[in-house]
């Protein structure tokens, strides 16, 4: 397949899209941009015809594994089934081909599915405010705090500490550091939950946010979850729920019930809009009513006459992305939602609990789980054990278990497990899915020596020199006489 | 259920071999009984395929949109043409269900087509280094300015002009806020040349931001606010139009640092403002300020060419709070988009569009002021987006008449500055025909005035 | 140029290594000046993309279709829901760009949905062998009938009925016309028994062709009629609905010993009649009759099952003019597509369908009948499909009516039989929502008479 | 990937599609069906989830090679470039969801598209009379012997015998056969010409049709085809030109001009309508104005006030296909000649010379071809001094080349050449892919023993068993109850 880049297939003079002539009278290009704006030639683009364009990336594709083709228990990512359904009515050009500086008077249709999306997250998380805005989650999460620090600003409170979690995703602190705050990690205890000591001795009148993963990154549910929230909300700060996880409890429990003030969804996640190969995403977030004045603009409202409206919050930070947000990516997770209906989610979530204690009864018995029997829709192991008596480390049974066909887990991640290796089936895969995988799994435990250290062996390249690549980039091609 | 697996049969299998007696009681064991939910979700029941393609359907067909009306509305997302193979090869699942390539071997796919990008990003900015991609171009010129901010140290004053994309400039707005930078924006000078931004630059300048063809359609003398942020240490970051470098010099050609974009226009459709791309490309010794993903060559253990994703030291999964940027995901969907669009247009097909746009949008302002009713509000070049006055200063109602002729006539400008009430901002890409451009002169010269037309 | 590769310096080159000065002399060496075109293919000029994309949408939009309407039309072609999974699967270009298996080695997509395809073929027939499928359900029924005069030695009668849908009917007496058979067409009695085909059932008789649920919605004695057949030594040929068997009997179980028919309604779109599905199965002593391609399960020299084109000594590009067909080709994008409709559906998907058409067609009559000024023709069971008399007698104005208020209400049945001037055909499928029949219902009795109502 | 049959991957109660429940009121289904004709149950299909399904054939697709992801040089097949605007207009709903019993006055746009490619056809091929009806080329070619045996009842001659070329397809005696027809071969010369005594011992008042290829299946144009016509003309009979070659001719000769009567397309092949794996095509015929009253019904017509109508030609065969014809292969026939128009497809057929005689330049110093220096459109290579010296066979030839990431040409076809290698490089290939397979073959006659007798190497499976595949045919899934 595709080896060669663009670049390297173009030939002088090859053409596939091409426009007719103009139908207008119109002076020449000369005469309507003056020479010092003009460029003498146009970019030194790639010349290629059609047909090379779509051989190169019907075949580069298959050199990816998807969930359309493969198992993807990648840890924290929630790579569920893609709906066709979803792809093909985000289509309708009355959604794909509107124009975002449309008027409200053209848009209806779409501002009432936006508005019921605004309603069904505050359903889902037990949190009234909604802004459909941010376009990921580190961008939801990065607007939260941006709403917390103006509530704070407002309040005449000067709180400049952010509390996250040790277990944390990285943006957590990276979030709270652009938001202009300070970071404090809180320990997890032995158990892989928040550590109420230490959470005790960092909390103070300075904490603007905890920041919590709940179920966090090792998959564990807090017990302890109202003890941190009432503490929190004790010291006057807010409790903000990453929402990553949200495919473990939907309809079992809602963050606002369990006292968080702000959150955000990963509809990629959650409500399986297709993850793109790293994108889009969206990361709507949800927030208290007190909180609600503070949300970017726009959000939708619904006037006395039923009429949508897009409506600046009294008091919006004001705007962290162009136009509305991520529409494709919302109208996607509306569908999904809609699918479902409230007891459906609820069995969503029940199902990935299901499949992921599941997996965990079965990879128990092949290599170490460190924290506990049960788990909610995903679990962390560990390779210690394995990496001492066999030398077989989390990274050669990542790539080993491409050669099984399956996508590997997540790896060295959270950092609080030594070796981890973060299991997450989903729910949309089946026990004859898992059982391959825990096989597999098991299989790989028996095997030595560079079968598994030089692992894997069925791909087109195998173990990239990651150092090189960092210390020396070659971030684009040029061609030879530029590079000599 | 919907895509649900499990069985009967599978259910009470899984559930022996985990030791439980029903998902109920796994959730016991971890979730406290004072939080679960005692109730259903009131989200409504199920909906079938059919039922939910149904409901779409009416809904969608309660939108105008670029299908249904000829689309003249711009302000950084444009109706540009999107040729099949874009859909073709953007719809393969190997594409949209992958996710971000932690495993390069299992991931060449993605991980070329971030490549592919970054290098066409480089040739239509005709500078050193292209990320993978960022959100979209209102962040991607927020992101910038932070970048510039870190790269230059000690300096907190940013600098930016109101002919910038206001949106943009709410964006750089809320984040700076926080962060103890200080944003100057100077006001557009009725004569559109850039001294006030010249003289505005400082000592204590970090950076400025400018926009080039600028929000109101207007070309900017880049090379000289370049110069002159470069005398005083400053950068100069710009927004550029894609599409225009088929015609206009490029970013880095002009002397901008950092060039960032709505990367919109390039194969991806308008789905009311999102997803989009944002588009960022840098001077080659400010690569690790970049933030978001950036996908590098290298060669594997065999000796292979291939490629991995790179200078990841940057990103927060390893540096945390020290990372360059909270960003964790990139647009690669719509990049691929992007790489598929520019492979099949090429330089003469970019070169082509440009000049279509360009003069197709001169053919509009000549039939709209045929029409004693409205003015082009600047002179001067422009490239495919331009001001025009409504004499009649009834600017909403005019739009109204358009919309229920078919056509979506212009953005009102009074939405972002009161002073602007009576002007609108057309757009003209390639797709508009001349029948579109002749029908939207005459729905313009036919709608009725709310009052008459003013004195000259 | 469009979709070409060879750019000036490429031809240099390949007419260099050819030893040709130009195409042209090329084509001078080999095809004889005399009969050279000497002026160009008036043809008009090349279109690009976005030009032909803008004639081609104004073009469709001259068209009503089941999207713009509420379909009610059937006779062999139907408005049922297609999920989107079957376009998404059906339109991976290594699906439809790629060919007939003849490398099995690099095929076995193809040949294992193929192999798939006939074994779903055996499971909605109840037959023991399917073909990998035909052209269309007309051409099916007719190589079935030609199937049995090849299988049953010395005999050229072949027994149809006026139930048989009137174009299959016509495509029949094309083919049979010049090879020596004899078509015996038995009309319709009254009472829609089977005792007229019975009776014509004699020791000359080939086969026997009918349609269950018949071209006028009805259900035929089918046991009834392979009983005399068999008794007879003659074979059953029956055309059948796909989507029926999620209800009722199927072929096999019925007794036919050859079972075809239409397979559009199996996930392929309705597209003006084509290209649709012929589905063929039939008993397991006549496979070596069967016409057209088909899969077969064999095993590699490592050992390992696979799939190959099999029994290909009945093909014409070995036995040329004593194959058993002139089919060279199958219609495999449609059967994947069948393939992948009926494997979301499943037993219990299928059965749905089926209740859901059959209950809102029995829901329709109800509504229809409200007016005085309907009857329905026939008493006794239907599946989807019944017709509907106009007592005022002016169907085409009643049609014509409903196209203007947006929907699609039923064929005329004059254009097949003049004795059914005043009758049309209604087709009622698991899309049509209530609201959809109850707007046919009311815009039927509000349509203008053209005469006043016959008297009961 | 996948091998497991959708059969395989069932388990009771899984379900993907699902229907809402019904919003009516109707009596149950025992109701409404007498048990007579009710089934106690559905047909036992299989039951999956939708994630299944759509791994299960995303899977199966990546085992087969595709114009899309390789060079596919399969002779007499122009498997050209499948252009992606096509597939996207043939898909507007106004098209799509057609319904073929529709008013004409609610077809008007499709209406004029069918007939101004009737026009198209007519001028392209040269024959005034069209019908777009026939499903595929041996549907076409049966069609127009049907017209023809039509035409020679109607005038009372009782002609009875068809001719046809040693070296045509297969299709061509078998439709004569279901046409009622005798069929005789009449004999190739040492050139690959048609032998003119052979041809005029086998001419006589019996004689109804003689069916032609031209160029033929060796890709070369007959350059007595003057002589040819005139010769079957003078005995009263018709020539009939098997239209699966016009890739080479395009506004280069037609077929009108150099004498054939009746002729058939193949848009799936000439105007690049995607084969779909084996179809679905199309076989549309062209005919000489006295022929036309004999076509298949409907045709397009326009009336004087521009409105476009069905019409039943006078003496019309009747039909040879329900509804109007494979609507969806001919209106991208219909995009495609308009992508190029006139100029344009002249244009095609001269690449398409150009990159076969460029292949044919290269091919012959690594072997045999038998007929001539120059070719049309596609050339035959023999294998069998390759077989003598090397034991290399085109089977050989062909397997081993699919270890090299190129579809094999079509091999033993046509029987007039032993050991036939026929490559059709078609002209949407470049240089490039032609130099890299012409250099792929000649390390192929460099290779020996197992690596060419064994191959392919690369591929799932390699020399499937074919003779047990049809002494014992296996011909569907059974469970194993039932096979045991």
């Amino acid at each position: 397949q595709a080896t060669n880049l663009l670049f390297e297939l173009s030939r002088p003079g090859r053409r596939a899209h091409r426009l007719d002539d103009l139908d207008i009278d119109s002076p020449d290009v000369e005469h309507l941009i003056p020479d010092e704006h003009r460029a003498d030639q146009p970019p030194p683009l790639p010349e290629l015809a059609e047909g090379d364009v779509v051989r190169h990336f019907v075949g580069l594709s298959t050199l990816n594994m998807s969930v359309d083709t493969h198992f993807y228990p990648l840890g924290s990512c929630t790579m569920k089934y893609n709906p066709k359904r979803n792809e093909r009515l985000a289509s309708l050009p009355g959604i794909l081909d509107v124009h975002p500086m449309q008027s409200e008077g053209t848009t209806q249709g779409l501002l009432a599915l936006l508005y019921d999306l605004q309603n069904m997250l505050a359903e889902i998380s037990g949190l009234p405010g909604v802004s459909l805005q941010p376009a990921a989650g580190a961008h939801g999460e990065l607007t939260a705090l941006l709403v917390a620090a103006a509530y704070f600003r407002d309040s005449g409170e000067d709180r400049k500490i952010v509390l996250t979690a040790d277990s944390a995703h990285g943006t957590n602190p990276a979030s709270a550091q652009m938001a202009g705050f300070k970071t404090k990690a809180v320990k997890s205890n032995a158990d892989g939950l928040v550590d109420m000591d230490d959470l005790r001795a960092k909390l103070d009148d300075q904490t603007a946010v905890f920041m919590l993963t709940n179920p966090n990154t090792l998959g564990l549910f807090d017990s302890q979850i109202k003890e941190i929230t009432d503490l929190v909300h004790q010291a006057g700060a807010l409790i903000y729920l990453d929402g990553a996880n949200m495919n473990a409890i939907l309809g079992i429990t809602r963050p606002g019930d369990f006292g968080a003030d702000l959150m955000h969804f990963n509809p990629h996640k959650t409500f399986s809009g297709p993850h793109g190969g790293g994108g889009p995403g969206a990361g709507p977030i949800c927030v208290r009513d007190f909180l609600a004045p503070y949300l970017p603009s726009p959000i939708v409202d619904k006037d006395d006459q039923g009429t949508y409206r897009l409506r600046r919050p009294d008091s919006s930070i004001g705007r962290v992305r162009s136009f509305f947000g991520n529409v494709g990516v919302l109208v996607r997770a509306y569908l999904y939602i809609r699918t479902y209906g409230g007891e459906g989610l609820r069995r969503v979530s029940e199902d990935a609990l299901l499949g992921a204690n599941y997996l965990l009864s079965k990879v128990k018995h092949i290599m170490d789980v460190p924290h506990g029997e049960r788990c909610m829709h995903e679990f962390v192991a560990s390779a210690t054990k394995l990496k001492k008596q066999h030398g077989l480390s989390a990274m050669d049974l990542a790539k080993r278990i491409l050669d099984y066909g399956f996508h590997a887990p997540t790896v060295y991640f959270p950092l609080v497990v030594d070796e981890a290796v973060m299991i997450e089936p989903t729910e949309t895969e089946s026990k004859e899915t898992l059982d391959a995988f825990a096989e597999a799994l098991f299989r790989i435990t028996e095997e030595a020596g560079d079968l598994v250290h030089q692992a894997p062996h069925t791909t087109r390249i195998s173990r990239p020199d990651d150092v090189t690549a960092a210390r020396r980039p070659v971030l684009r091609w040029q061609p030879k006489s530029e590079t000599d | 259920m919907a895509y649900l697996f499990h069985t009967d049969a599978d259910r009470a299998q899984m559930l022996a071999s985990i030791g439980a007696d029903s998902v109920q009681q796994i959730i016991d064991q971890q979730v406290p009984q004072d939080v679960q939910l005692q109730r259903s979700l009131n989200l409504g029941d199920a909906a079938g395929e059919l039922t939910l393609e149904s409901e779409m359907r009416r809904l969608a067909a309660q939108n105008s949109s670029a299908s249904s009306h000829a689309c003249f509305l711009g302000c950084g997302a444009y109706d540009h043409f999107i040729p099949a193979a874009v859909d073709e090869i953007a719809s393969r699942g190997e594409y949209y269900t992958s996710y971000t390539p932690y495993q390069a071997e299992v991931s060449q796919g993605n991980l070329q087509v971030m490549f592919e990008y970054e290098t066409l990003i480089t040739q239509i900015t005709g500078l050193a280094v292209s990320n993978a991609s960022l959100y979209d171009g209102g962040s991607a010129a927020t992101e910038g300015v932070l970048m510039a901010l870190a790269s230059v140290r000690n300096r907190e004053k940013v600098i930016t002009s109101e002919a910038v994309h206001p949106e943009y400039r709410d964006i750089l707005e809320a984040y700076l806020k926080n962060i103890g930078a200080t944003l100057v924006t100077v006001p557009v000078g009725d004569n559109g040349d850039s001294s006030a931004i010249i003289s505005a630059i400082d000592e204590q300048t970090a950076c400025v931001l400018i926009q080039h063809p600028n929000f109101l359609g207007r070309l900017e003398d880049v090379t000289a606010i370049a110069d002159a942020a470069h005398s005083k240490g400053a950068l100069l970051v710009q927004s550029f139009d894609p599409i225009s470098t088929g015609l206009l010099k490029r970013p880095g050609d002009l002397g901008a640092d950092i060039a960032v974009a709505e990367g919109q226009c390039l194969g991806n459709p308008l789905q009311y403002g999102g997803p989009y791309l944002g588009i960022m490309a840098c001077r080659e010794d400010l690569v690790r300020r970049l933030p978001g993903r950036i996908a590098g060559q290298t060669t594997d253990r065999r000796g292979n060419r291939c490629w991995v994703l790179t200078l990841q030291t940057r990103e927060q999964h390893i540096r945390r709070e020290k990372a360059t940027s909270n960003i964790c995901s990139n647009q690669t969907l719509l990049a691929l988009r992007a790489t598929v669009y520019l492979s099949l247009l090429g330089p003469e097909g970019l070169r082509e569009t440009a000049s279509h746009c360009l003069r197709k949008a001169d053919y509009a302002k000549r039939r709209i002021t045929a029409s004693d009713r409205f003015d082009i509000v600047h002179d001067g070049p422009v490239f495919k987006e331009f001001v025009v006055r409504d004499r009649s200063d009834d600017v909403d109602g005019l739009l109204r008449h358009a919309e229920s002729q078919g056509i979506l006539a212009g953005v009102a400008l009074g939405q972002f500055d009161p002073s602007m009430n009576d002007c609108f901002l057309v757009a003209v890409t390639e797709k508009r025909s001349r029948d579109d451009i002749d029908r939207l002169a005459a729905v313009l010269s036919d709608a009725p005035c709310r009052s008459a037309v003013a004195s000259a």
